[in-house]
């Protein structure tokens, strides 16, 4: 299936988008996911943590991404 | 009645507002955190800040930390504002307001929602120095 | 720089005017306490409050607060504000607004001197119910 | 000596006056001034503490107290 990846903060910088469109075998989880985009964008493996929130909210590994969820990268938050 | 007040925006944010929303006759007091922009980070001369928010996923878990601290403090009535966009040194960027019958609630209330706020909210600070850019926290 | 500020007044406080004293470019943080007249004390129904104040020795007795705060914890400057005479529900009788690089301390500073005026500053309050008035604290 | 005495809050109605003028022995104590404060005013005994405010500073009980000093009752404090 086709998915749709949300970017922000330094994820943006890092995919050079605010969004990406990638192809992902089913079933998927979060974790392959990451997995997949590390590949893809090696430096997202220097951040101190990175998140993948799916319908906003933060998604655990192991959760199955459906088509048509919102799945966003979450770098290190900093409000405030 | 209302008890809980969200607001992201790009605007100046209004600690009086703020105060406003959560003043009740049954409260005795009411705390408030203000950031404010500082001028330095490490030493380094800050000359200012970029917030950036994933806004509708932001909003939600704002709301998450208003609805915890309700359910797990004595407390009446919470505001939590922050603003996205370009600041410049001393302006605000968040502003939480928390009432309550008795103090040590609203003082505990506040602390924990500021904490919960800076580790779940996804929201992203870039700061500008006079040679370049950081994004906050990004990189250990 | 000015660092304190003491306020003792039967004017209405202003939490803006004590938020901007403490406002500082190398502020990370602001903490206030607002203190605001209840509608009830133990279940029965408040009409209006009256406080008192040894004014000198209050002004004084305030002032040792903030500079004991300015000592203890990593703050950069406190505002503290105290109003006498009559007050109506929902009144503000104090505000104490704190500010410091970091949050923590202010919060741990805002609290401390909160809980130290109701200690130590020369004020008292007089409660007016339907069926008389009280001096708060006075008899155990 | 004569000393003048100021009331403040429910003291202020027990002794039924802002203020009293009090002829006391030399030397005089905080301690000897709280005696015979409570002697005459028994109603001073009742409250939930009674201190002595001498030169607007909290006076120790031992603190001997000198012509012109400025001399306060402080009943149970309720600010904020």
């Amino acid at each position: 299936m086709e998915i749709e990846i949300l970017a922000f903060g330094i994820t943006k910088d890092i995919i050079g988008n605010k969004s990406l469109k990638l192809k992902v075998e089913t079933p998927c989880r979060v974790r392959d996911l990451k997995i997949l985009l590390k590949k893809d964008y090696p430096k997202l493996e220097l951040l101190t943590s990175l998140m993948i929130a799916v319908n906003e909210n933060y998604g655990d590994l192991d959760l199955l991404l459906q088509e048509g969820d919102e799945i966003a990268l979450i770098p290190p938050v900093a409000g405030g | 009645m209302k008890v809980i007040d969200i607001i992201l925006t790009n605007e100046k944010l209004s600690l009086e507002k703020a105060v406003d929303f959560v003043r009740a006759e049954q409260a005795g007091g009411i705390v408030t955190f203000v950031g404010t922009v500082r001028n330095q980070t490490k030493g380094k001369k800050v000359i200012r800040l970029e917030f950036e928010a994933y806004e509708k996923m932001a909003l939600s878990e704002m709301r998450k930390i208003a609805e915890q601290i309700l359910f797990d403090f004595e407390i009446n009535s919470v505001a939590i504002y922050h603003r996205t966009g370009n600041l410049s040194i001393g302006e605000i960027p968040v502003v939480i307001a928390v009432s309550a019958p008795h103090r040590k609630a609203a003082f505990a209330a506040c602390e924990f929602a500021m904490d919960r706020l800076k580790k779940t909210v996804p929201i992203w600070k870039k700061e500008f120095f006079e040679d370049g850019a950081v994004w906050v926290s990004a990189h250990p």
